[in-house]
């Protein structure tokens, strides 16, 4: 039987320790006309040899197209090393280190990983992860709410340059809790927060103001005076960032005057593949002060009996399984597997080493724009400093250029028709310092190549 | 498991030491000055070797799987396979981008829909939704869908949800997510239900019931039907916690019982790893009437042809729970295992799970430990109790747990559920053999001598391990969460 | 620097602490004129990211062919645990278990297969692996000179249905050592040993015979009656057998009256990927009479001063790092992580999965056969009995049959032309159980194409 | 590294249990009486979860690179990048069969041709095959090809093979496998060769001398170039035994110092991973007068075409020397070794592993150890003899080797060379940081204090491994070679 040991004589022997007469019996307790008859939709049992064929099938049918999107995801380089230690059994296979004297590996990764996370973004705590960048956002806005018990608004601040299913995620997980987002536009042409829309809510009782740096579209945003014109305003700051782009920019710990008040993103570019939308993870990062209000899974030093150090769950008191329905949230499993490569990949890269990868990133992306911008009606959505990722405006629907594309084995973006429709033909393009530049030639061509038919045949 | 401990990554660290070859040289950023960071991180400084040598040395000092017997109760820590590891990890799965076309993604979504539909057949249900990203999260999508279906109906008072005691914490937690009030209820001596208090907590504004069936008491709640003409006959909805499908699988289906909702944690019954605290799976599967609120985005087909549906598609969707659509690998490996185990397979989890519960519990009572509900069945766990053991020789559940440890078996889960005064929640799962079985009841049989001649002894453990039993007051009053934050080092 | 942890303050400080100027300062006692110039061949470091990329360029270069091919080398199932266990750095990165306390895993490990092996092949005692198959029977050949000491004539027979390649890595290992080979004739339209010839030999000094079984062609030879003759002929036996087919088939320890004296083979078919030819493992097993003959590492258990049980290198006094030009072999590193593969394989499948894989691998080959037969001027080359391979003969060319095949993506076999010319188009096919009906379906389909083509071109 | 001994799997065995997944259901195979096997083999037969554990909780009763600091002498015992077997084991290459046809092995072929041309240039030699599979099989290689030399100018009498006392054991023992008779000539008290000794030796029978340069004494032998002279003006070749290449890796090229051939251990100048005893690779290089004699097969340029070149490209072949082309995964590791480091890094490998062992010697002499050779500059290893102690306290190398292993160190190469009284031959490599040498030092020194105060203490050693110290006598006389050999289980 796949996975179960038992033998013949060892089930009798089971069932006579236990006085029953058969398996069957063992489920004696279930009203008879509940019992299952028949599972129709589910096929007979593949050999792992069987299983392994269909997968490669399925998996080829996809292969592995050119890549140029990013929109909150980001192919990256991860040393051979990171999974080839992540999916060792002792971390794949161990769970929430209830028992501490038997999960020390996993406790002081986790503390490793809040130490590199609390310097990288400049803050002092950390969580040990939540499940993703958007559902982080979401736990921030609701700590938002408890951290800051002087606003009764719960009303949430945010640009429309933060990525749109950030905000619809949030929207789903407050839906229940009466918070309310005001949404500010960006100004056109710039592709930041229209600052005089922030002004306009001066007075008003607002609980937060969420900030994404970079931003959807790439652009940095002016971080300080949005940072410093919430606090005088009271309300807190919460920055959504891309890790890695810390490794350049300033962290939000040293936002304006005196920094932001929680942090959260999505950990996936630390070595996490891009593995067609998940498991990645969430991170999120706060001021010492609101520890108490930070969701999620926490691991403190401390000793043993013999005054040796060692590591273990902590603040616990915050969580479901003792505070149950007044916990700061419902998480109980998180994303600890992904944290480990996370850790592992931060240890590998060490600072000087992710900077490389952002400047490279940066780089690549410039050229690309470079590239893509000589094509005729190929323009820049919007001047300013960014990331890796931009806007372009196409003289054709980004629809059909990208389905053309995909048939050139080449995934070319993200099409922002109708999440901006004010952008006209619009298409969010990203590459890293994996796209070499033979890759973005390639894109290159195949774009002048498309664009030009399309318009052509639109003649 | 070693035994011997590793310094913090941080000591391992000189400045200027770095794993070269893992980055490309050469490219400098200009970052104009209010941008730019001034100190880079605190983040260590090692070489590649060094790296590898500290993880692999931390992970040693796990207790896992795939190195011990791991009775955990309601974790269900059954083997992983490891082909799902491996076919979910194939290159074109884990470079495909969440937002690539359909048409380069056909072969995942198929992958996917057929996980849907699987996952409907074993639990009784008309749609499914995978999106959610662990057990709690698929709570929160089945509350939040019961609130919808009450506010598409303008039924707008019904915000209480009904949870018994015995539940885990995440249910309560999750109602309060939703914006609900939670009404608790007790369960009986013999763990079922008090049916009359739950007919005095339904009314005008029972939003629904959370129930794990079986309940984290490890036994089946026989008048489940009962129950559920109660509460829909109270114009409440029924929500199934999952997270114990191992017990029922291929056996009974939720659905079939008169659930309106389930989660079901995938990386639990459906065996994908538990990654030393994630990543889960919470996918979750819904009756008629909740239909049109699953959380997107999920996958349909049209014809040979596989498409995610969305906001387009489900109009009233309680929305979307993620950046993408979920812990995709996670639901591969869950999609792996299920092809592996197929039909048959299916109806023996829940068999031989039960048979090892069953084993276990009826070989510890028989060596005198005392089972919290000895007259029931145990389902896939069961519990014990160590108030007599507490009371008499002031040996308490957390010292029979700890000095497992040094017996070489993870202790099962201790102080859950809460109303079992010094209980242990025992999970053997139906992939441990007899002889593991038999040398874990030894080890209590063992440590329970060892406490009536030497209480202190048992109260010292662990005595093998990389730590003695740590200080988790300290911890907690002490804070020190970060590498710096204390000048004791 | 690529793996090197030197800080610039560390070289400094190390330099100081022995006394020198400068690194190159160690090397002063190289003559100067010896020191190296340049290294002009050596292209710039690349980083991980870049050699990655160019190593899947070359791995897609190759692609993934539907292999027919086996003839020592052989197409199998290998479960996902099987090297997600072996690359662990416990076992992939340590070495010789010369310190025994801190190498129980590698010994224990050794010590179980050595079990199996023995059980398997029907002998007494196993080494812990030697090459390869090729490698492993020059060994034996050695070793059968060393054993039988009554023998003076250094003469080995064997059949010409032994692999080829076999016998050339004898002929030259050997080389040196004045052994003799003499070459015995198959019967043609059987594919096996002309017994009579080997009759001939009656009465003359020879030190060892060497059977194959299944032989080269994949036919079974009489095993027993060969054995017998030997025996009775005072010369040694020696086995070379594929492992896998032992899971059906009688073990060489029961051939004949009284079983052969020495097995050999490689260990491929357990656990090893056909990886382009290796890494793979020869195996020995004898009886204990000849284990101090026996070249290779043996572990043995034994006690530690506890009068605990533990594992440990044994009977070290063969080996050339004590006995050194009176060693058994100058072997000293073998291949120990295949081994550890292969004992984790023949863990998983166990007995019963092995008869299954070969009865699979079988009945495959035979459906293949009967197809491949349909086709027009396509036939058998020999009658009789077979595992998992066979000889076919052609209309046309092989040469240009496996052409045309590759590029269909399908590698069609082993070309017999030149190494049997006597066989005329003469191809030798496997098909094991990873080979569904329909990979046997899409071989017949090109290869009635392509004959047919070929025969209609000809005309 | 764990302390807790693991059964023998068979004892997890349990007749009927298997991992059936793991195989194809259904065929059985009708085999004639005279052929069938009539009892199955004594294979364990356990569940997939029992096999993951047992090997995997059997891994960590291992001292590895990746786990500790493995100072083996003569080893190279440094870090094997997790690129080179990820890289290596893509899955095109591992399913290539290995005599497909030239056209599907393109990709394949230009590796293996490049690493030929990388390795011809870091040796200094003219050609290169990569056939062999470990160094001692490069070893025949190289003096098989000697002898073919020597035949084909028809220089019949030409059997003698020169070897320093302080050589390998593979070294005579290759000899004797190509039948050549071994000449031994002695090392002189500063580690030297004794050119007078290597005078008397060389005559008409010479065929050639094998030497390691730096030598297993860890020191260079400064008049190679006058040995070579002399060797050369009797008629015989050099051979250069390339275990130690990593002391002079980008350094010198012993093709420069008058070689004629060298064999190359790639698992360790080119850090392929040592898989607890193997597997290896020995490839050679030689010098044109060599040439013609390569083991085939190797890989040819034609064009943009690569293909192997066999009997009809090098007629006078000393032959083939594995099934297929050697060990073809360990090259593909040595190749994306060499391309990581690139020319820079090739010099630097010797560099840095001289600074490490100069620096440990020096400590070590600071310390009071006994330098071997104490005038001598280390190469990348060095010797340190414990005559002293063995004399004075009671303990010997062997003590202080077992000792170390609770300290956390691997110990060095022990009693090897034969010549120098109770060594420790100690080689640190490149990848490891000052502070695992300060640790080692620091390790030893506290060994040494324990010796002098409590020498019972240091024999009795180790303590905290999974065994104490093991009986090899025992393992010897009362032979227990395979599971129930013996009924005392
Ligand atoms: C009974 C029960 N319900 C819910 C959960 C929550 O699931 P998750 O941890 O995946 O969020 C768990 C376990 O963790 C559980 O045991
Ligand atoms: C100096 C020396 N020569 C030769 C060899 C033999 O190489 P191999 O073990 O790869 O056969 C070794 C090491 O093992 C060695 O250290």
């Amino acid at each position: 039987m796949p996975f179960i040991p038992h033998t013949e004589t060892e089930i009798s022997e089971m069932l006579a320790a236990i006085g029953a007469p058969s398996i069957d019996a063992l489920f004696d307790e279930i009203p008879a006309a509940l019992r299952i008859k028949s599972l129709a939709a589910i096929p007979d049992a593949l050999s792992e040899m069987e299983v392994g064929r269909l997968m490669q099938a399925r998996a080829s049918q996809d292969g592995r197209p050119l890549n140029f999107l990013g929109a909150g995801a980001y192919e990256h380089h991860i040393p051979a090393a990171v999974w080839a230690i992540v999916t060792r059994g002792e971390f794949y296979s161990a769970y929430t280190p209830y028992q501490a004297e038997a999960s020390q590996g996993t406790l002081q990764l986790l503390y490793e990983y809040q130490s590199m996370m609390s310097s990288l973004t400049g803050m002092e705590v950390s969580n040990a992860s939540l499940y993703d960048g958007a559902s982080a956002l979401a736990e921030a806005c609701l700590m938002a709410v408890r951290a800051h018990r002087k606003s009764k608004s719960a009303r949430i601040v945010v640009p429309s340059t933060l990525n749109p299913t950030y905000l619809s995620v949030s929207r789903a997980v407050v839906e229940g809790q009466n918070l309310s987002f005001t949404v500010l536009p960006y100004e056109s042409g710039k592709g930041t927060l229209q600052f005089s829309t922030l002004e306009a809510l001066k007075g008003e009782d607002l609980t937060a103001v969420v900030i994404q740096q970079p931003n959807f579209f790439g652009q940095m945003e002016d971080v300080d005076a949005i940072t410093d014109w919430a606090h005088a305003n009271n309300a807190l700051v919460i920055a959504v960032v891309n890790p890695l782009s810390l490794a350049l920019f300033k962290p939000p710990g040293e936002w304006g005057t005196k920094g932001v008040d929680i942090v959260v993103g999505d950990g996936q570019p630390f070595g996490v593949p891009l593995s067609s939308g998940g498991p990645y993870f969430g991170f999120m990062t706060t001021r010492m002060e609101h520890v108490r209000q930070m969701p999620g899974r926490i691991i403190g030093r401390t000793v043993d009996l013999d005054g040796k150090q060692g590591f273990t769950l902590t603040l616990q008191a915050r969580e479901q399984h003792i505070r149950r329905s007044k916990a700061t949230s419902n998480i109980c499993t998180n994303q600890g597997l992904l944290v480990t490569a996370a850790t592992i990949h931060m240890s590998l890269l060490g600072a000087a080493g992710l900077e490389s990868v952002a400047a490279t990133s940066q780089r690549q992306t410039s050229k690309l724009i470079e590239k893509l911008t000589r094509i005729p009606g190929v323009k820049l959505a919007f001047d300013g400093y960014r990331f890796h990722e931009a806007v372009l405006q196409l003289p054709v629907k980004v629809r059909e250029v990208l389905d053309a594309l995909a048939e050139r084995n080449i995934v070319g973006g993200l099409d922002l028709s109708n999440l901006y429709p004010e952008l006209g033909n619009a298409l969010l393009v990203c590459a890293t310092e994996t796209r070499t530049d033979a890759d973005l030639d390639t894109y290159a061509i195949a774009l002048t190549d498309i664009v030009t038919g399309v318009v052509e045949r639109n003649r | 498991m070693s035994h011997i401990s590793e310094p913090l990554i941080f000591k391992h660290s000189r400045t200027g030491r770095s794993a070269v070859g893992q980055y490309p040289q050469g490219a400098t950023a200009q970052v104009p000055e209010k941008f730019r960071r001034r100190k880079r991180a605190a983040l260590p400084e090692v070489s590649e070797l060094q790296a590898v040598r500290h993880f692999t040395r931390l992970s040693q000092l796990n207790f896992s799987i795939d190195t011990h017997f791991y009775p955990l109760g309601s974790c269900t820590m059954k083997y992983n396979p490891r082909a799902c590891n491996a076919f979910a990890m194939l290159p074109e799965f884990l470079g495909r981008h969440p937002l690539a076309p359909d048409s380069v993604s056909q072969g995942f979504l198929a992958c996917l829909y057929e996980l849907q539909e699987m996952l409907k057949d074993v639990t009784g249900m008309k749609g499914v939704s995978l999106t959610p990203m662990a057990g709690a999260q698929g709570e929160f999508a089945g509350v939040a869908m019961i609130r919808a279906y009450h506010k598409a109906r303008n039924d707008l008072e019904r915000t209480e949800i009904i949870v018994p005691d015995a539940a885990h914490g995440t249910n309560p937690a999750t109602a309060t997510m939703c914006g609900c009030t939670v009404v608790e209820i007790p369960s009986l001596p013999n763990g079922d239900i008090d049916i009359d208090a739950l007919k005095g907590a339904l009314g005008p504004k029972t939003a629904g019931i959370m129930l794990t069936n079986p309940s984290t008491l490890g036994v089946f709640e026989r008048r489940i039907q009962e129950v559920a003409k109660l509460v829909h006959d109270a114009g409440g909805l029924l929500y199934y916690d999952g997270a114990n499908l191992n017990a029922i699988l291929g056996k009974v289906r939720p659905g079939d019982m008169g659930f309106d909702v389930i989660h079901m944690n995938l990386h639990k019954t459906f065996s994908t790893p538990h990654g030393g605290g994630g990543p889960g799976s919470g996918a979750v599967g819904v009756g008629q009437r909740l239909l049109p609120f699953l959380p997107i985005p999920t996958v349909g087909k049209d014809g040979d042809n596989y498409r995610w549906l969305d906001e387009k598609d489900v109009p009233q969707t309680i929305g979307r729970l993620s950046a993408f659509m979920g812990n995709a690998g996670v639901l591969l490996r869950a999609y792996v295992y299920m092809r592996m185990l197929g039909r048959e397979g299916m109806h023996r989890v829940a068999e031989f799970s039960a048979l090892n519960a069953n084993y276990l519990l009826a070989r510890l009572k028989k060596a005198g430990f005392d089972a919290a509900y000895p007259e029931r069945r145990a389902s896939h766990e069961f519990i014990i109790t160590m108030k007599r053991q507490a009371k008499e020789l002031g040996v308490n559940a957390m010292d029979f747990a700890k000095r497992l440890l040094d017996y070489g078996y993870h202790a099962p889960t201790t102080y859950f559920p809460l109303l079992v005064p010094e209980c242990l929640l025992i999970e053997p799962t139906e992939t441990e053999a007899k002889e593991e079985l038999d040398g874990f009841v030894d080890a209590l049989i063992a440590i329970q001598a060892e406490a009536e001649q030497d209480a202190a002894k048992v109260k010292g453990a662990p005595y093998t391990l990389p730590v003695r039993r740590l200080d988790d007051v300290r911890a907690a009053k002490q804070l020190d969460l970060t590498y710096g934050m204390r000048s004791t080092e």
